[in-house]
């Protein structure tokens, strides 16, 4: 487990409760388990296909402690995990999705980890990267159009996604009408195996803020209590009226991108080791014991709890039945599918 | 075609004024109603459709937006996501390819992946079309690019009637619908439009005029010019059934298989390429679900397979039918 | 399918060895190829085809390119206007879409909008197709999204030889080339492919296996499944022709009427969805140019016209067509 | 005519000869010469369409002092008559674009003003706006390759075209390789009837190459001195392998957008004689008679010979021939075409 300084020092918690703390690692250990889970269904072979978000947990716990539910909207990309969980949606939920089940929100018809939620104010979303960006682009739009102060969109992407053009156009637009937004990019240095300086001529994406005339800002995505601050401001100015903000969130991709890809042929041992000395989650759980948040034996629990819960949501999930044939015909169009339409 | 009723009041306009009155009844009527696209707030579209409408319905309404395809259409589907009822503009059809992804990956697939959670009430207008000088991009059609895509749903009146009753139909529609204008019968085709809200249903075609020797299917400009040579072909002694599909996707199969059936003959005409385009689906259709009530085979007088129309006269006319061919090819099929 | 002759040396191996082999001879044979696309390098391609190619021939001409497809193929147009040859990748055809614009509005175009001043002679790979769980978005066919557009061409060969000879054909072509790799057949499909530099000619369509019964016209993954059924057929005393279209546009429409004269039924088999279909056009030219030849209705067996495979099995297993399905669709013809 | 306030200073002329200040001009006048007619003939109903440059021409003319033939490569884009004559096109190619005839380098097939030229290296584009900056990506992508050192692309577009994700993407990736390829936008303050207030968040576009890593630079495109100064600079630059740079040339479109526009329907008559107080044609006219490079006579021998050049060339183009209908068939593919092909 890495060191961590803080012992002693005065904890810096951007205004988060202890229960607000708890809630954040325990979504964050709810990630990891979760991320396990999927990787080894995989192994068994009870799913064909599992993403992690390893390395992105703090980030994702933080973030999501900053919105709002019942008033904001998220639109996340495939690897928020945590985000989702982070705004309500359930571990059983998770599972349906990594299941495909019919009762999965898209009944099983998209990608494990492309969730859908609309009473929680998650925007359903495709494997296409950035083209969810205008989407919660129009979103933000419809929120200041109404005048609906007090709601925001947070949108999020990883650091590869940035070079889209739709990036881009989606970024202009809303900087044009100063909309509710934040565009949070968790940049965990790799797009599956490009590097960030193939990606980009320079590494600092919060820089192409001042451009867009937004502000722009970089946080330590590995710290849930500086995301926070960092997301819940921004989110906080797009409420008022502020418009956009730029965020970028320093992370890592600590597993393979999915379960199809071998990490180790692009990238060294090394390297992830070196970055796994600052893994977000035994920092966190450093922090808590050493501010006396969480005790020691108070954590085990959490985890022992944690544990309980992914093994029941994926029994519970598993033993949900799959979509039928029938299924694929409807939801095309409103009203019933007819052959040749 | 929708006639307006003798107690029914109506107007004469042509397809530029159809579009811009059933637009701004759509923004009268509905709050939720935006439009969003370049140089339509200040110029008003360079057609002048959505003219003073900024004024009227303030900008937030009517929205000059960078020039952005594939946002114009993805903010669309955002807003369409979080309950507005967006109309996006495409200023020529030929600046829709970098909006693909948007209109083909996303909007046409949001209730379908979602499992109906979401939907995308967008409507997408579109001027397209040749015949107008405007050389290799500004006169393509594109309804062949979009027609295989399960999930939208495509249309292509030619009346000014067809225009308003159809644009209400797209605009009161819970999903997609491209909606193309032919931009040469802008101002060219002028006819009754009654008053009032009304819809005509997406997926019906119209048959324009009955006949006994030969079926002819077409739609946008080409109605009209079918329609002409038809009636040409009519002091010939040749009764030729015109039908305007007004709607690309869904197809009215009903209607023209009726038609076959008692021409026995099929003859499409659009001025899109052939290879590919609408007619391969009518002619498809039609060769497996009514062979044997035909006495010909099934003849499609298209566009050559070039890209596009030339900007200098000569090209743009050898790309282009006229009356003139269509008469031909319909005699020609009729003689067979 | 090109066979090796007695003297010539060949190798088994699979589709996706066939793509590598020959992407291989041709950054080894001219300087002027480059491969470019989302993790071509590094990693060599998430299906490995081009793994150690960056060690081997340099980053400079196997480049990992940032995540944006619009300038993946925008970036090969200009190299290839300035006397590179470069291939495109498109990691899955699914992410094509924001690439429309480059492909059907500039690369298809460049030789006609500059009337032969600059030339486009670009290759751009994608894998396509489903059966491998790839859900909505990792499963799509895209090649009705192009067919419709002059200035393409497009290939989808099914076997390791006609990879190889079309990859080559296509790579050597002074015009852009789509190149479609069914990612199912990628390691299923084993079998001869003969050493050294060979082409086969675009716009070849191959009789895979003959027959007087029924002519089935199919490629991809289908085609395999097509004889498959054939051969079933063929037990209960039913002679199949299988048709291996092979390039898509052109279209090898003096192979495709030969059969069907000969036959006099015709089956088109495809993964695509129906409506506007490759079997839309290859229907409507059988109709159009041998309507008298034809005993039965042309039938079209396709997926259903919904926007994908779901993820989930059951759905992936609706949406797909199996060997016992085609079967089944070529008894109900030649029973007809 | 506008004052400058010139006469007496040392004029400022970054290398430029006598020469080259003159050619400078002759391009300038030519260029308005050109424009004018266009109008004149699509009034006189001999063509159906013109654009026009009026307000570019000194930026357009002091960048292409810049380029050098025979080496380097220019993707314009429409608004670039300035450039085209500048890099070597004759008043006669340019009118038999206008004319849509046979002799034209792309057969009459493409709207006026969308040169081509192999010969003068000028790359082919289309009508979609900001499709050419990728296929100038690419260009400079092959220099680079083939270790031509001292070669560039000059590829331009309008502010309003910046918008488009393409453009956003073409300039990343130029960043990453460090390309041979300077990026100038004119920024005329319009597209079509969008002011730049509606295009983007904040007005100054040079300022987003920060967030490329690459130099970034605005200058005053009125001034042919400065703007060849800016773009030699930046051109020699990426010649001798310091990578790409965005440029913004300030100027202002004196006419409508073309000549189905009329700007009197979203911009006032004020706003526009405001700039024409600026117009850099007789503000030019006044720097090199200030400075002894012409005389006033001088000037008014180079009008005469403008207008002839003009006239001659209207007359020369408009008595070739159209292309035929069968040359609709041609160039689709390299061999004959085919029907069904
Ligand atoms: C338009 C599009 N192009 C390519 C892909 C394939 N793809 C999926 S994830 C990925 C890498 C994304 O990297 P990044 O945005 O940094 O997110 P991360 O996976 O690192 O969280 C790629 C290239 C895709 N899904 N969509
Ligand atoms: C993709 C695309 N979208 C829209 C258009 C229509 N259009 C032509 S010129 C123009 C304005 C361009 O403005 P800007 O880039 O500032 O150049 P300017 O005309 O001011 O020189 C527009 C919207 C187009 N040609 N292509
Ligand atoms: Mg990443
Ligand atoms: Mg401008």
């Amino acid at each position: 487990m890495a060191k961590t300084d803080t012992k002693g020092k005065k904890l810096e918690r951007n205004g988060l409760s202890d229960d607000q703390l708890r809630a954040i690692f325990r979504n964050m250990l709810l990630q990891r388990q979760l991320d396990n889970r999927g990787f080894q269904l995989n192994r068994q072979g009870k799913v064909p296909f599992a993403l992690g978000s390893e390395g992105h947990e703090a980030l994702q716990a933080g973030a999501a402690m900053a919105f709002q539910r019942g008033k904001d909207l998220l639109a996340p990309y495939y690897r928020d995990l945590g985000l989702a969980l982070g705004i309500g949606l359930t571990s059983y939920e998770i599972l349906l999705s990594l299941f495909a089940r019919a009762a999965d929100h898209n009944g099983g018809r998209q990608f494990p980890n492309h969730y859908s939620s609309k009473s929680a104010g998650l925007m359903s979303f495709s494997s296409i990267l950035a083209a969810h960006i205008p989407h919660a682009v129009g979103a933000a739009y419809a929120m200041k159009y109404r005048g609906e102060r007090g709601r925001a969109v947070l949108v999020t992407c990883g650091d590869g996604t940035t070079s889209e053009g739709e990036w881009h156009e989606s970024v202009n637009f809303a900087s044009i009408h100063k909309l509710p937004i934040v565009f949070l990019v968790e940049n965990n240095l790799w797009a599956i195996s490009t590097p960030i300086e193939h990606q980009m001529g320079q590494p600092e994406i919060w820089k192409r803020a001042a451009g867009y005339g937004i502000p722009g800002h970089r946080f330590n995505g590995f710290d849930p209590i500086e995301t926070y601050g960092s997301v819940n401001e921004a989110l906080d100015r797009a409420r008022s009226g502020g418009g956009p903000t730029l965020l970028e969130g320093m992370c890592y991709r600590f597993l393979a991108h999915s379960t199809d890809d071998n990490d180790m042929t692009y990238r060294t041992k090394e390297e992830v080791a070196a970055h796994r000395k600052e893994d977000p989650v035994p920092r966190f759980e450093r922090v808590l014991i050493d501010h006396d948040v969480m005790s020691a034996a108070d954590v085990e629990q959490l985890k022992r709890d944690v544990l309980r819960e992914t093994n029941e949501a994926t029994d519970r999930a598993e033993a949900m039945p799959y979509p039928t044939a029938a299924d694929l015909y409807t939801h095309l169009y409103e009203g019933a599918w007819q052959p040749w339409q | 075609m929708a006639v307006s009723s003798p107690t029914q009041t109506s107007q004469i306009m042509n397809n530029v004024d159809a579009v811009r009155a059933t637009l701004y009844d759509a923004m009268k009527n509905d709050p939720r109603t935006v439009i969003l696209g370049e140089d339509v707030g200040a110029r008003g579209n360079v057609f002048l459709i959505t003219k003073d409408f900024a004024k009227e319905f303030g900008p937030q309404r009517v929205i000059d937006t960078p020039i952005a395809e594939a946002s114009i259409v993805g903010i669309a589907v955002g807003m369409a996501m979080e309950g507005l009822r967006p109309i996006a503009e495409i200023q020529f059809a030929d600046f829709i390819y970098p909006a693909f992804n948007q209109i083909v990956g996303e909007a046409a697939k949001t209730r379908y992946r979602s499992n109906g959670e979401y939907t995308c009430p967008l409507v997408i207008r579109t001027p397209y079309g040749g015949g107008v000088r405007g050389a290799l991009s500004h006169s393509v059609s594109i309804e062949a690019l979009f027609y295989h895509v399960p999930g939208l749903k495509i249309l292509a009146p030619a009346f000014p009637a067809d225009v308003k009753g159809l644009l209400n139909a797209a605009i009161d529609d819970p999903d997609p619908v491209l909606f193309l204008e032919h931009k040469k019968t802008y101002r060219l085709i002028k006819g009754e439009v009654p008053d009032g809200h009304y819809t005509i249903p997406i997926g019906k075609a119209n048959v324009l005029k009955e006949g006994s020797a030969l079926s002819v299917v077409s739609y946008g400009l080409y109605v009209h010019w079918a329609l002409e040579a038809a009636q040409q072909l009519e002091q010939e002694g040749i009764s030729v059934e015109v039908i305007d599909l007004r709607s690309i996707r869904p197809m009215d199969k009903t209607t023209i298989l009726q038609s076959v059936e008692k021409t026995r003959k099929l003859l499409v005409v659009h001025e899109d390429n052939k290879f590919g385009g609408i007619g391969a689906e009518i002619s498809a259709m039609v060769a497996e679900e009514a062979l044997f009530s035909l006495d010909a085979p099934i003849r499609r007088h298209c566009a050559p397979d070039v890209p596009a129309m030339g900007y200098a006269e000569p090209l743009e006319h050898e790309y282009m039918s006229s009356p003139a061919k269509i008469a031909e090819a319909m005699r020609e099929l009729a003689r067979f």
